[in-house]
């Protein structure tokens, strides 16, 4: 038992005051979410907003960690160029959605299967 | 001297132009074919004006090869360097080009062929974009070659050059174009395996130092200098190659004239006697020409198969003279069986473009045998022979071309009279023909009596057995000139047109050069001279021992 | 706790319940309208990190851009009267399984590990400036190359997006 | 008039031809006349020019050899050799500004005769302007200083010898004879290049003067090759001058135009081999000279013996013409320099004559055919001639000159030459001992006045073959009637001698004179001195001789020909076998056709075969090997490996049942299979 409570006692002043790891475990939960999202979602544009939100997740990362002094500005630095290559994507996957939805008439990724078989 | 726009060299510019002419033709609109050739032309005149350039800038008095103090236009950068490869060591490669009188020559070639063969390709239609890009590429493999000092940046480049031109080949070519391809592919293939093994057993033989700045020293001057903070490492730089004190002691290439180097030299050689092509390594050569569209043909012989003569002078020579003294005979008895071969054969030819690819063997051998002479008459022979040799068989694929083109066969005994049908087409192919056979005050004489003149000196009765190709030449070309253009015409030939004038433009710069260096050869010797001085004197001195008489 | 605790617990509430409300709603407009406030969460612990410049440009494109983007790619691919407007989820159950071990594994390395990382500066510094100097000195090749792209998305998105006309 | 002007002026006399072929080539067409008169302005204003030249030469600087020279290649610092250099140059000496003279005046009344003669050719332009790169070549060969100008401008006249005679080209046998006279050249050239390799091996010079510095500068002994390289180069005279056993291209070039036969076939070209000899003079060796006079002897015999059963007027003048030369090479051969040299000037004169004759001949017989609308008789046929002198006089009487003049009777320059060379032969049988050159040569004297008077009975004395053909028949235009009678007068011998007898005190034996010889001594011919002696010795006697032999080879023509005292067709019955021999010309061509090209051309269709099958044969069959290889371990894996396969196969699709199950084709499944591996690893990892 002594030694849950040791365990439970460093969770309990861990806890209120924020560092490093708390600002990651946000992130990884939103990498969760948007991991899960990309796993089950059926209309394409969702599956994009898990993307995001796992790009949200590691740019959260790189910024905390670059506050923290593990990574210098360059942490910063690699998330503004995260952010435009995400801009781009989106700008890109949309098109490619809307092309699609012209053709088939519908966005559910699993409907469009033209290629298989 | 050191001229650079936005800090990089002239060098650099001629070889990487044409990839940035590839991208920008592979951004054209699709349903543009004039726009796609005008930006391939453009790309490559550029080329050719910097090419002008080099040879107005070129100091004449600096002999290269193997140091690098007497290169010129020199471009250094640290290119790959990665500390502790497991086995390596230290890989420490450079980006480094350099030219000198034996590459300067070739660089202007490539630059003038490559321009003429732009200008060639105005015909094609098939997928246009495509093989403008290709082409282009190719262009930067071939020029590079050319400029590379560096044993690594060589070979990339050479390996560059190849897949352009098998697509080149296999998509654009005549109805066999798949099988010439292929033999193409594998042939050169099997020529670029053995030239990395021997590539890789210099690589392990060699050492030098370097400073933390990324300067190489050889072994003696490392020595000699004692900076601090040297280290040693292999190199694939090749000048330091050249320097017999920078090899390992007790390595596999160690020494001179050991069975090794022997084997190196060997491995290297019939990498380079692919290319050329030397009998009997010859047999890709024909397929490849009669398949190949013209401006292919134009590059395949124009440049292509310098590559393999260039590549013996600049690396096999210099880094083994011992080894190249030892089969020089053996050099210069396959450089006469390729000239005398190549006649017979062709002689025998009924299809146009296959006899010239049979010609072209045997004037590739002529270079070879004023290689294998070792003095300075007969490599400048041989190295003028390339030049030449580049300039009068792209006029004679183009005049192949030019009347497949219009007739859609190249069957020599289907044609006839056709010098009153075509007279400034006739008038080219008698200039082309002519500096073919080695008429007197048209370029391709100068070299092959050069070569012969400095073969001579070294070995006797193989020159007298190859001067015997002075009349199979003028043989087998008289016979062409009199099938093609003699006699009278056939009815269904009443309706081929003369040159237009495109072609005309092409055919007449050609044969404006062919003239102006038949007649007044010097200012290309000039550029080459001091440079072979050196190479010729590498080649009797170097290694352990001098040259002994040999006949 | 001090005041800066509780405005990040604050604002990680409202970043992960936002994200789970994008990941598991049904309809697909609140989905699009809680990324918003996961996108402004985000930007508040950035905030939080001394990463204005950061924040602001989160802002300015997700928000201001790649935002508004998918709500135009919904709304001009739902149609809005049917059914289809519910965003159907597949494979849930595995997908729960495999995401609450991903989540669950890193938590706990990111929490083993919190002891060996070095106090964070409390000197508030903008860096804008200082991001600026780097991206035009270190970065500047990525940077030129960055723009490249985002000329060739304009123009790949404008054309792929272009209603072919039936040749 | 001082050195510098005078090498300008032949310098001038060099390019002028060469311009006059620039301009033609490219704007011939356009010009008016087709620019006829433009080759002809500039090769006049050449001849004016060697004219001068020559008289200066003669007057001021008569002993001196005159020159210029430039660095065409330079090798700058070669190893083992050290400083290098290719020189050009041109030198004027005697020899070279008489042929200058020569060359340029034939060449002018060539042009003249063309103008008239090729009148409405289909590319008549085209005619001077190569006309024009001849001059220039073979002007670049009388001016060289060295063997590399010399070789070049050989093989310059060659190309131009190929263009002329290929002239109507739409005609196979003309293009058959260009090529013909091209490749026989070649294989002169061969030897010439050669030789001229040899030397520059040892000397690294092409420069005469210096080369024969440098043989003077070797030892005695050990020498042998000299004579080789002799013998080499005297090769690329074989080819050019038509020698045996390279003669057989001569006849066969009388497919050209017959003005183009005047100037290269008879007068100037086919000197060039002579002149080469006598270039190259000094560095003979006397067992090379012992070939030369022995090669130029055969030559002389044959052709003369080939001349006498001809029918065609111009084959009968090439066949003269090669037996000609066989004795200009004979007389270098035997020592006569100056002989063979004034030989070589005479012959230009009187066969250029002779032949530009026939031309007007035959220009004339073309057109009475043409008026008859008869197109089988050949206009060329000696027999079908006859009785031309009436309508033909200017012609006939030229003729007649020319005749006289090849015949050696006196009064004409051909007598004062060839009795210079009788009397050489004479001389060299005294000291050698080899008497079958004189006997040659006398025979072949006889055997040139017999054929020569059979031509000119034939054609112009006697009855016409078709009387009704003689009414179209007429005398030519004065352009070309001009040049003949400008030949006729240079042909008599008060243009080089004034005494008719003796030319050894004329301006033109002054001027030449034989050059010392720089071989080692052991390896020289008979001394300069005795030949000298010798030939003054045999003077008389020589004379005595030639005229006898002439004068009965005139007679027998004129019993057999015109007072047909003598039937020709018996002696030739009776002697049918040596007639048919001769009339097929010693069956050379079938010789070199059925052995040399013939063999030739069946090995390189062996050696195609060869290439395709065998060396490319390997090719393949390394590929065939290899899938022949994979063949058979194709039927090992069938039968033997499969069974194992086929166990796994079974094995293997139970398994695939169950994981087809996986692909979906959906991608979100294989991200969850790919993240769900992670964590695997993930777990054994930390774990582990």
């Amino acid at each position: 038992m002594g030694a849950l409570e040791h365990v439970w006692g460093e969770f309990a002043s861990w806890l209120p005051h924020v560092q490093l790891a708390h600002f990651l475990i946000v992130s990884a939960l939103l990498f969760a979410f948007g991991l899960y999202a990309i796993i089950t979602r059926r209309n394409a544009i969702l599956l994009l907003m898990g993307v995001e939100l796992v790009l949200n997740a590691a740019n959260l990362n790189l910024v905390a960690f670059s506050h923290y002094k593990m990574l210098s500005l360059d942490g910063q630095a690699a998330a503004i160029f995260v952010i435009i290559l995400a801009a781009a994507e989106a700008a890109i996957a949309l098109a490619i959605v809307l092309n699609i939805f012209h053709r088939f008439q519908t966005v559910n990724v699993d409907e469009i299967s033209s290629l298989k078989e | 001297m050191a001229s650079s726009l936005f800090g990089i060299g002239i060098l650099s510019w001629m070889t990487f132009l044409p990839v940035l002419g590839m991208v920008v033709v592979l951004m054209l609109p699709k349903g543009r074919p004039g726009l796609t050739r005008w930006t391939a032309l453009a790309v490559t005149l550029v080329q050719v004006a910097l090419a002008a350039v080099l040879f107005g800038y070129f100091d004449r008095s600096l002999a290269g090869i193997s140091s690098q103090g007497t290169m010129q236009f020199v471009e250094k950068a640290r290119w790959i360097d990665v500390q502790g490869v497991s086995w390596f060591g230290r890989v420490h490669i450079e980006y480094l080009l350099g030219i000198d009188g034996l590459s300067v020559v070739m660089v202007l070639l490539t630059a003038l062929i490559s321009c003429v063969a732009v200008i060639s390709s105005w015909t094609i239609e098939k997928s246009l974009k495509g093989y403008f890009a290709l082409l282009l590429l190719l262009d930067t493999g071939m020029m590079g070659v050319f400029v590379a000092l560096d044993f690594f940046l060589f070979y990339m480049f050479w390996e560059v050059m190849l897949l352009p031109m098998y697509f080149l080949i296999g998509i654009w070519g005549g109805s066999r174009r798949e099988y010439a391809a292929i033999k193409f592919f594998l042939y050169t293939l099997l020529g670029s395996v053995l030239m990395l093994l021997a590539m890789l057993a210099l690589y392990f033989s060699t050492n030098v130092y370097i400073d933390p700045a990324g300067t190489l020293y050889s072994i003696a001057e490392g020595a000699k200098l004692g900076i601090p903070g040297l280290e040693k490492i292999h190199t694939f730089n090749l000048l330091q190659m050249m320097d017999p004190g920078n090899f390992v002691p007790g390595s596999l290439l160690a020494g001179f004239n050991t069975f090794w180097r022997y084997a190196a030299y060997v491995a290297l050689f019939i990498g380079f006697a692919i290319k050329v092509p030397l009998f009997p390594f010859h047999t890709w050569l024909p397929d490849a020409h009669v398949e190949a569209p013209t401006p292919i043909s134009v590059i395949l012989a124009g440049v292509l198969l310098k590559m393999g003569t260039y590549g013996m002078l600049r690396i096999s020579f210099p880094i083994f003279p011992d080894a190249m003294r030892h089969f020089a005979w053996e050099l210069a008895l396959l450089g006469v069986i390729s000239m005398v071969y190549g006649a017979l054969v062709a002689m025998a030819q009924t299809d146009f473009k296959k006899l010239i690819a049979y010609s072209s063997i045997s004037h590739m051998g002529i270079v070879v045998l004023g290689m294998a002479s070792m003095n300075t008459q007969g490599m400048m022979g041989a190295v003028f022979q390339m030049f030449n040799h580049g300039t009068i068989t792209a006029m004679l694929f183009l005049i192949v071309g030019v009347l497949y083109d219009r007739a859609h066969t190249r069957g020599l005994n289907e044609f006839g009279g056709l010098m009153n049908q075509m007279p400034r087409y006739a008038g080219m192919m008698t200039v082309a023909f002519f500096a073919a056979l080695g008429l007197p005050g048209l370029s391709g004489f100068v070299s092959e009596l050069l070569s012969l003149l400095g073969a001579f000196q070294t070995f006797q009765t193989l020159t007298i057995i190859s001067a015997v190709t002075i009349v199979l030449t003028a043989g087998y070309m008289l016979w062409v000139l009199q099938r093609v253009f003699l006699g009278t015409l056939p009815d269904k030939w009443k309706g081929l047109t003369d040159l237009n004038a495109r072609e005309t433009l092409m055919l007449a710069s050609l044969a404006a050069i062919v003239i102006f260096l038949g007649i007044y050869p010097a200012p290309m010797l000039n550029l080459m001279n001091t440079s072979l001085n050196a190479l010729s004197g590498i080649v009797l001195h170097g290694g352990a021992g001098t040259m002994m008489g040999m006949n | 706790m001090q005041l800066f605790d509780v405005v990040f617990y604050l604002f990680a509430l409202v970043t992960i319940v936002s994200a789970g409300i994008v990941v598991f709603s049904r309809n697909v407009i609140y989905a699009a309208f809680s990324l918003l406030f996961t996108l402004f969460g985000v930007a508040a612990l950035y905030v939080m990190l001394q990463a204005d410049f950061l924040a602001v440009t989160q802002v300015l494109i997700y928000v201001g851009g790649i935002l508004v983007l998918m709500l135009f790619g919904l709304m001009l691919t739902s149609r809005v009267v049917s059914v289809d407007i519910k965003g159907s989820s597949v494979q849930t159950a595995p997908a729960l399984i495999l995401v609450a071990l991903v989540a669950g594994s890193l938590a706990g390395i990111f929490y083993s590990t919190w002891k060996s990382v070095p106090a964070a500066s409390s000197a508030a510094v903008t860096t804008t400036p200082l991001l600026g100097t780097l991206l035009m000195t270190t970065y500047l090749l990525p940077f030129e190359v960055a723009s490249v792209i985002l000329l060739v998305t304009l123009l790949g998105a404008a054309f792929i997006a272009r209603r072919k006309r039936k040749a | 008039m001082a050195h510098e002007t005078l090498i300008t002026l032949s310098l001038a006399i060099l390019l002028l031809p060469l311009a006059g072929f620039v301009l033609l080539i490219f704007f011939g067409r356009r010009l008016p006349r087709q620019g006829d008169w433009l080759g002809t302005g500039l090769i006049t204003v050449s001849f004016a020019l060697a004219v001068t030249v020559l008289v200066q030469k003669l007057t001021q600087y008569h002993d001196e050899t005159l020159g210029l020279s430039f660095s065409w290649i330079n090798f700058h610092d070669v190893p083992l050799v050290g400083p290098l250099k290719l020189v050009l140059g041109v030198q004027v000496d005697n020899l070279a500004a008489i042929m200058l003279c020569v060359v340029t005046l034939v060449s002018m009344l060539v042009h003249l005769f063309s103008i008239g003669y090729m009148r409405g050719d289909v590319r008549y332009s085209r005619y001077f302007a190569y006309l024009g790169l001849f001059s220039f070549s073979m002007l670049e060969i009388v001016l060289a200083d060295n063997l590399f100008l010399l070789y070049v401008g050989w093989e310059l006249v060659g190309i131009c010898s190929y263009l002329l005679i290929g002239h109507w080209y739409e005609k196979k046998s003309a293009s058959n004879a260009a090529i013909k006279a091209f490749i026989t050249n070649r294989v002169g050239d061969f030897g010439f290049l050669i030789g001229m390799l040899t030397l520059y091996a040892t000397f690294h010079t092409f420069n005469l003067r210096e080369l024969f510095e440098g043989i003077q500068r070797l030892p005695g002994d050990g020498q042998g090759w000299l004579t080789a390289a002799g013998v080499l180069i005297f090769c690329g005279a074989i080819g050019k001058s038509a020698q045996f056993p390279l003669h057989v291209w001569l006849p066969d070039a009388m497919e050209g135009p017959t003005p183009v036969s005047a100037l290269i076939h008879a007068a100037t070209m086919v000197a060039a081999g002579v002149y080469l000899v006598a270039r190259t003079f000094p560095l003979m060796t006397g067992d090379a000279l012992m070939v030369i006079a022995y090669i130029g002897a055969i030559t002389a015999f044959i052709a003369a013996t080939i001349a006498i059963v001809q029918n065609d007027i111009k084959k009968v003048l090439a066949y003269s013409t090669i037996s000609q030369l066989g004795y200009m090479i004979m007389s270098m051969g035997v020592g006569g320099y100056t002989g063979g040299f004034f030989h070589l000037t005479t012959h230009a004169m009187f066969k250029a004559g002779l032949f530009l004759g026939s031309g007007s001949v035959i220009h004339a017989m073309h057109h009475a055919l043409h008026r008859q609308n008869d197109h089988h008789t050949d206009a060329q046929d000696i027999r079908s001639m006859g009785g031309l002198k009436a309508r033909m006089p200017v012609t006939f009487w030229t003729f007649v000159v020319f005749t006289l003049a090849i015949s050696g009777v006196p009064l004409t320059s051909g007598f004062l030459s060839k009795d210079e060379i009788l009397a050489g032969t004479l001389a060299f049988a005294g000291l050698t001992g080899h008497a079958l050159i004189p006997v040659i040569g006398f025979l072949v004297a006889g055997l040139t006045a017999f054929y020569m008077f059979r031509v000119v009975i034939l054609t112009f004395l006697g009855e016409p073959a078709d009387a009704g053909r003689m009414e179209h028949v007429h005398e030519s235009p004065a352009v070309m009637t001009i040049p003949l009678v400008i030949l006729a007068a240079l042909s008599l011998c008060f243009v080089f001698s004034l005494n008719p007898v003796d030319a050894s005190g004329s301006w033109i034996a002054r001027a030449v004179e034989r050059p010392a010889t720089v071989v080692p001594s052991v390896l020289a011919g008979p001394g300069a001195q005795e030949f000298e002696e010798g030939v003054r010795h045999f003077h008389w006697t020589a004379m005595a001789l030639s005229l006898t032999v002439a004068g009965m080879g005139i007679l027998a023509a004129f019993m057999t020909y015109s007072w047909k005292k003598i039937n020709a067709d018996a002696i030739e019955a009776a002697l049918r076998p040596v007639h048919t021999f001769l009339l097929n010309k010693w069956y050379f061509d079938e010789l070199y056709n059925g052995v040399l090209v013939r063999g030739l051309l069946g090995a390189t269709v062996v050696l195609r075969w060869f290439d395709n099958t065998v060396v490319d044969g390997i090719v393949n069959g390394a590929g065939l090997v290899t899938r022949g290889v994979s063949f058979v371990s194709g039927r090992f894996d069938h039968y033997v490996i499969d069974g194992l396969v086929n166990l796994t196969a079974w094995v293997s699709g139970a398994f695939g049942l169950l994981f087809r199950k996986t692909q979906t084709g959906r991608v979100q499944t294989y991200v969850v299979l790919a993240l769900f591996s992670v964590m695997i690893f993930y777990f054994i990892f930390r774990l582990g």
